[in-house]
C-alpha cells in the first residue's frame, strides 16, 4: 500500500542495472533522468547506501558564501502524505563544499548539480564566482527557499530582483544555470520568463510551499520557525501544475520537474508535462534509495514509450 | 517477508547499508498503558546494532511518511526489542502492530555509547529514555570488563526493571511518589565514586532531567554521555532536520549523535 | 487508519447531540464553529444524509447571476490525500438559489453563508443585490477560484481590483460579508488587507490551490480543462500557515479556517492558528456527513479548552 | 463490523440514509484475468438497491480518498455483489480483498433503469457494463411482467454469462473474435421487433458502443435507457463533478443518471 516501502522494488537490480534511457538536460548528459532535489541529499549520508553516480544527476544542498547555521530548535513537522521543514539553508559553506562534497562526488564520477544559497545578491555572486572554476556540472541558483528571512524565496517572487540577479550570475560563468523556482507566486511564468530572459539554461521547480503544523497538545506551532516548505506526495499535483505552465509559456527552455515524486510513475507525469528531467527530494527522507527507484522503475516505463525516451535522449521534450 | 530480506541482501552484497525494508513482527506486549515492547526479526540490525543506536520505524498509513525513530532496548539472536509510548497516531498505529504483521524499517543508525574504556557505566534513565540503557547494560554484561548500574526514575510503574535486571549488576529505580533520579544518584553517590572501577554515566530520557544529570556529574567530575532526541526526518543524516546546539555549532541528532557528551553540549 | 472512515466516529450521536460550544462570526452566531464550504455541499443532495441546519453554517454553492454551465468533460481527478476539481462554478443562476435552496435552508433553520460567483465586478454587484434583500445570513464572496478563466481568481490575486470589487459591494448591503481569498499568491496578506479595509466583515480562507494529474496511459492531463483546485488533507499545512499569517497581519478581523479539515483535531489546529470558525470542503466528498462529524469531534475537544472555547463564544481568537 | 452497522442504524433511526460506513466482504472471486466478483454483506444496500444503482467503494490507502463507484450485479438476501475490472492502483487495492476483510461503502445511489412498463429487455451490455444488467435480469425474473434478453460483448472471456443465465429468459453474447454486441443485435432484430412484448434496450458499456447501441435503437423506433459512466467526487450529488452533456444541460451522472434515455443525451 505504502509506495515508499522498498518491497515495491520490482527486483533488487537497483546497484547494476544498465540504464536504457539518458537525457539532456541543457546540454549536460544524464545517464538517466533522474536527480536528488537539493537539501534532501549529503553525499556523507546517502553514500553508504548506494553508488550515487548511478543516478542522472545528484543535486548538492544549497551553499553559501560562509557556514549558516540554519533555524534553531525544532525544524520540521509532519502533514498529510508530506514533510515539513524549515533548515534554514544550514550549510558549511562554499570553502568547505569545495575541498569536501564535490571533489569526492567528482572522484566517484557523479554528475553534479551545485545549488547556491544567498541572502543576497553578493552572495550569490561570491558562491558562483567560486563554483565557476569547480568541477560541478551545473549550477542551480535557488531564489525560492521560504525558510530564510533574507534573500531566498523574496528574490524568487519579484521578476524584477530575479532578472538583475540572474543577469549577473550569467556574466560570471558559462557553466550551464538552472534558476530554481518558487511556487508560492501569483503566476510562476513570470519569475520562469524572467529568469529564461536573464540567461538561465534551464529551470527546475518546485521548490516547498509555505505550511505548517499545530501541536494540538500545546497549541503552538510544532516548528519552532513556526512555518516551514510542504514537500513530499502531497504536492505532486502543485508542482505537475506549474511544469506545466511554464513548459506552455516557454516551449523550448530545458525544465526539471520536482515535487512530490517517489514513484517511477509518478516521474513520468512531469515528462508527460514537459520536463526534461527530474529530482527526487523528500521521498529520499523516507528510503535513501528512493531516488535510485525512481529512475529503475522509470527506465522500465520509458521502454514501452520509444517517441518520449527518444526525445528526452535529444535534449527534447513531450510537449 | 522474503521481500524484505531480498532487499537487505541485495544491499548488502554490494558492499552497501541496507535501505528500508520490510520485516516480520515477532512479539508486541504491553508493559504498562500505553507503552509497548515490541520485537522484529532481522538478522542485520541484530548483528549490527550498538546501544544508543536507534531504528526508523514507518507506519502502513502512507499520509504519515516521517520516520518513528526507536532506541533498541535488547537482541536476542535475530530478534531486535524496542519498547516506546504511544504519544500520537504513529505510534497508536504501531502499537496496534501483532506478531506476524509486517513492518518497515531502517538501521541501525547513529553513533552508540562508548563503552570501551573499563567503567562503572551508571545508566540513568527516566521514562522512555530506559531503551538504550537496557541494551547498554546488556553489552556491557557481554564485555566482561565492565560492570554497570542501572538507575531507572518511572512516573509510577518500574515497568522496564525486570529487563534492565537481566544484565545489570545493580538496579535501582525510582517513580514520582518518591522522588527522581536525582534523588537516587545522591543516595548511591559513595558507593559511585568508591568502587574499584571509575564511574562514567549513560544517560536517556526527558531534557530537563538529563540536563540535571549532566549537572550532576559534572560536580563531581564525573564523564557523562547523553543520548538525546529530535524530531527527525531521515535519520541517517541527509536532510539535517535533526539539530542540536553544541559548543561545535548546531550537529545532526542522528548522525553525529544520538550519543553526546556534556561537553559537546557545553552543559554545566 | 482512515481518518474519514466513520468507522472512527466516537459514537453514534450525530443526530441528536446538544452543542455546548457556539462561536460568533462577524457578529452572526454560529451553534458550533463548523460549517460547509462551499462547492461542496448541495442542500438537496445532503439533506438525506442528516439535519444540515444542525451545522455552525452552511456556505451554499457559488451562484451567479444568470445560468452557468461550468466545464465540459472530466471535472475531477485525484492527487495523494486530495482531489483537484475544475467545476468551473456550474451553476443555476442566483434566481433559482432565491426561489429554491435558500428558501428551504431557511425553513429548517439553517444559518446560510451565501457563496457569490462572477466574471466581472457587474457579475458580483448583480448578485449581491439579489441577496441584499434575501433571508441569507452572510454572504461570502468569491474571488478565489480558479477554474474560470475570467473573474474569479483574477480578482482576488489584484488588491487593487479587489478593494475596487469589495468597496463597491460593501455600499450596497449590511448583511455580513466575508472575502474568501486565494492562497495562488505571493502574499496573501496582501489581498486580506485590501478587503478588510474595504470594507469586509470577515475573510475566509483558503480556496483550492491549482494542480493537475497525468493519465500515464494517454500521456494526456486527466481533466480536460487541464489544471484544477487542489483541495482535501494534503493542503492542510497549507491552509494553517495562511490563516496564520492573516491573523498575524490582521488581529481583529473574524477569520474562517478552509483546508484539508477532515476531523475535529484538524479544526482545532485552526482555532489555535487564529481561526473564529472553520469549513469542511473535500471530507464531505468522502463522507456526506464529515462536517457533522467534524463539528462533533472538536464539541469535546474543546469541552477540554475552556478558555478557547470562551473566547470563541464571545466572537474573539486564540491569537 | 458491528461499528459499521451501528453508523448505519443511528442513520436510519433517525430518518435519515446511511453515510459511508464498514461493510464485511463476503466473497472475492476472479472471474477472468483482471476482473474480480466481490460481494458484501450489507442488509441495507440489499434491500434498497434496484438495477443500474450503484455503490461508492473506499480505498484502505488515506492517499486514495476518492470513491470507486461500481455498480450493483446482483443481490441475494443480505449479500450485494459487484464485478469490476482492475483499471488502477484503487482497484488493484479492492481486487486484493479477502472474506472477512473491512471495506468502506455507501449506497446505494444513483437511479436505477425504468423497469416498470411490460416489455422484453434488451440487455446490451460490453466489458464491464455487465453488472447493471445482470442485475437487471435478476430484477426482472422476479417481477413476472415481462422477459429478459441478455446480449453481452466480450473482449475475450464470456466471464458473466454464468450469472446472467441465472436469470436472463435469453442470453447472447459475442467477442472480439466475432464481432460485437450490434453484431448479435443485427442477427437478432427479427425475434426482438416479432415477439409478444415490446422490445426496451437498457445499456452500458463503453462509449462508443452505447452510442451504436443508440443509434441502432433510434432507427427502429426501440426506446433506449443507457448507463453512464463518469469520473465523480462523491458519488450523490453534492460536487457537481460528474456532469455529462444532455438536452437539458449539463446534468450529474451520479444523481440524475447514471441512467439517461437517447432522448435525454440527445444522441441520434
Ligand atoms: C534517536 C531517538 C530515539 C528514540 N527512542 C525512543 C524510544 O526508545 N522509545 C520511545 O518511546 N520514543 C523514542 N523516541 C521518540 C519517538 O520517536 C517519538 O515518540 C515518536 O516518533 C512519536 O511518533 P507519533 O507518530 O506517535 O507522534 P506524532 O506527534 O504524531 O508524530 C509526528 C512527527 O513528529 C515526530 N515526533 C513526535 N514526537 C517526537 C519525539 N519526542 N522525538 C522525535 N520525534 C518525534 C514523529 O517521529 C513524527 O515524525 C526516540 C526519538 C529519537 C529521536
Ligand atoms: C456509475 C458508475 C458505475 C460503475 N460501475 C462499474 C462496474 O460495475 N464495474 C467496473 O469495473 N467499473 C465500474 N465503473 C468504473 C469504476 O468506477 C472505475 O474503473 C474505478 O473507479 C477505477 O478506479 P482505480 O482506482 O482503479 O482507477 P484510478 O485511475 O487509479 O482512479 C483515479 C480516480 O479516477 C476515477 N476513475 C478512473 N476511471 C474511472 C472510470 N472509468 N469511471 C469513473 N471513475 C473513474 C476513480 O474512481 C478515482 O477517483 C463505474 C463507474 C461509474 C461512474
Ligand atoms: C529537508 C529539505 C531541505 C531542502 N533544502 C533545499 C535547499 O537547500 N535548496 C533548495 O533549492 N531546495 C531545498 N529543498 C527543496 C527540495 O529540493 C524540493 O524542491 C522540494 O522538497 C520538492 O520536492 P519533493 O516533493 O520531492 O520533496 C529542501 C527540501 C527538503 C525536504
Ligand atoms: C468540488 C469543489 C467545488 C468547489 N466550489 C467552490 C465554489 O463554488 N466556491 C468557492 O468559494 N469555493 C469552492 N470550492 C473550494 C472549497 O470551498 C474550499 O475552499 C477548498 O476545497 C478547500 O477546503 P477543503 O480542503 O476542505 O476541500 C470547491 C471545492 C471543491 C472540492
Ligand atoms: S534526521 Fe535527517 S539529518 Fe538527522
Ligand atoms: S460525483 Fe459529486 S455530484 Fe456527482
Amino acid at each position: 500500500m505504502n509506495d515508499n516501502a522498498t518491497n515495491t522494488v520490482p527486483g533488487t537490480d537497483l546497484y547494476d542495472h544498465e540504464w536504457k534511457h539518458p537525457t539532456l538536460v541543457a546540454g549536460v548528459p544524464w545517464k538517466n533522468p533522474v536527480g536528488t532535489a537539493s537539501g534532501t541529499f549529503q553525499y556523507a549520508a546517502v553514500r553508504w547506501f548506494y553508488d550515487v553516480s548511478r543516478l542522472g544527476a545528484v543535486t548538492t544542498k544549497g551553499v553559501s558564501p560562509v557556514p549558516w547555521e540554519g533555524n534553531p530548535g525544532v525544524r520540521t513537522a509532519e502533514g498529510p502524505a508530506s514533510n515539513i521543514n524549515a533548515v534554514g539553508l544550514q550549510n558549511p559553506g562554499v570553502d568547505h563544499y569545495l575541498v569536501d562534497d564535490l571533489p569526492k562526488l567528482k572522484e566517484i564520477g557523479a554528475n553534479v548539480v551545485a545549488n547556491v544559497a544567498g541572502h543576497s545578491d553578493d552572495d550569490y555572486a561570491e558562491v558562483v564566482a567560486k563554483l565557476a572554476d569547480s568541477p560541478a556540472d551545473m549550477l542551480e541558483i535557488n531564489v525560492s527557499c521560504p525558510n530564510v528571512s533574507a534573500g531566498g524565496m523574496s528574490v524568487g517572487t519579484d521578476p524584477v530582483a530575479l532578472s538583475r540577479l540572474i543577469t549577473r550570475l550569467r556574466g560570471m560563468t558559462d557553466k550551464p544555470m538552472i534558476v530554481k523556482l518558487t511556487p508560492n507566486v501569483t503566476d510562476i511564468t513570470v519569475p520562469a520568463r524572467a529568469a529564461a530572459e536573464a540567461g538561465a539554461d534551464a529551470l527546475s521547480l518546485i521548490n516547498t510551499i509555505v505550511g505548517m503544523r499545530i501541536d494540538t497538545r500545546t497549541g503552538r506551532p510544532v516548528i519552532d520557525h513556526v512555518t516551514g516548505g510542504v514537500s513530499g506526495p502531497a504536492v505532486l499535483p502543485i508542482g505537475l501544475a506549474r511544469v506545466w505552465q511554464v513548459r506552455t509559456a516557454l516551449p523550448d527552455i530545458p525544465i526539471i520537474g520536482i515535487g512530490g515524486i517517489d514513484s517511477g510513475e509518478k516521474a513520468l507525469e512531469y515528462l508527460y508535462a514537459g520536463a526534461n528531467a527530474v529530482e527526487v527530494g523528500a521521498a529520499a527522507l523516507f528510503d535513501p534509495i528512493a531516488p535510485l527507484r525512481v529512475a529503475r522503475e522509470l527506465d522500465d516505463l520509458l521502454d514501452e514509450r520509444p517517441e518520449l525516451a527518444a526525445r528526452l535522449a535529444a535534449g527534447e521534450t513531450w510537449r | 517477508m522474503a521481500h524484505g530480506r531480498a532487499v537487505v541482501d541485495a544491499a548488502v552484497g554490494h558492499g552497501f547499508f541496507p535501505p528500508r525494508h520490510t520485516v516480520e513482527v515477532a512479539d508486541v506486549i504491553e508493559l504498562d498503558a500505553g507503552v509497548t515492547r515490541i520485537t522484529i526479526r532481522d538478522p542485520y540490525i541484530a548483528s549490527h546494532g550498538r546501544p544508543a543506536q536507534f531504528v526508523d520505524f514507518f507506519t502502513q498509513d502512507p499520509t504519515r511518511l516521517m520516520p518513528r525513530p526507536f532506541g533498541i532496548s535488547e537482541i536476542q539472536d535475530d530478534l531486535v526489542s524496542f519498547i516506546f509510548a504511544v504519544v500520537g497516531d504513529g505510534t497508536r498505529e504501531l502499537a496496534g502492530l501483532a506478531p506476524g504483521d509486517a513492518v518497515d524499517v531502517m538501521g541501525p543508525l547513529g553513533h552508540a555509547f562508548d563503552t570501551g574504556a573499563p567503567a562503572n557505566y551508571v545508566l540513568v534513565a527516566g521514562g522512555l529514555g530506559v531503551p538504550p540503557l537496557i541494551h547498554a547494560a546488556q553489552h556491557i554484561a557481554g564485555d566482561g570488563n565492565s560492570e554497570s548500574t542501572a538507575v531507572f526514575g518511572y512516573r509510577r510503574n518500574h515497568f522496564a526493571d525486570e529487563y534492565v535486571d537481566r544484565y545489570a549488576d545493580r538496579t535501582y529505580s525510582i517513580d514520582e511518589s518518591e522522588g527522581n533520579v536525582i534523588t537516587l544518584l545522591d543516595r548511591m553517590e559513595d558507593e559511585l565514586t568508591g568502587g574499584d572501577l571509575p564511574p562514567v554515566i549513560l544517560s536517556c530520557g526527558p531534557l530537563p532531567m538529563m540536563k540535571a544529570v549532566a549537572s550532576w556529574a559534572a560536580e563531581r567530575g564525573i564523564p557523562c554521555q547523553l543520548s538525546l532526541e529530535q524530531r527527525m526526518g531521515c535519520g541517517y543524516g541527509t536532510c539535517v532536520l535533526c539539530t542540536t546546539d553544541t559548543v561545535d555549532g548546531r550537529l545532526k541528532v542522528c548522525a553525529d549523535g544520538p550519543v553526546f557528551t556534556r561537553e559537546q553540549l557545553g552543559w554545566e
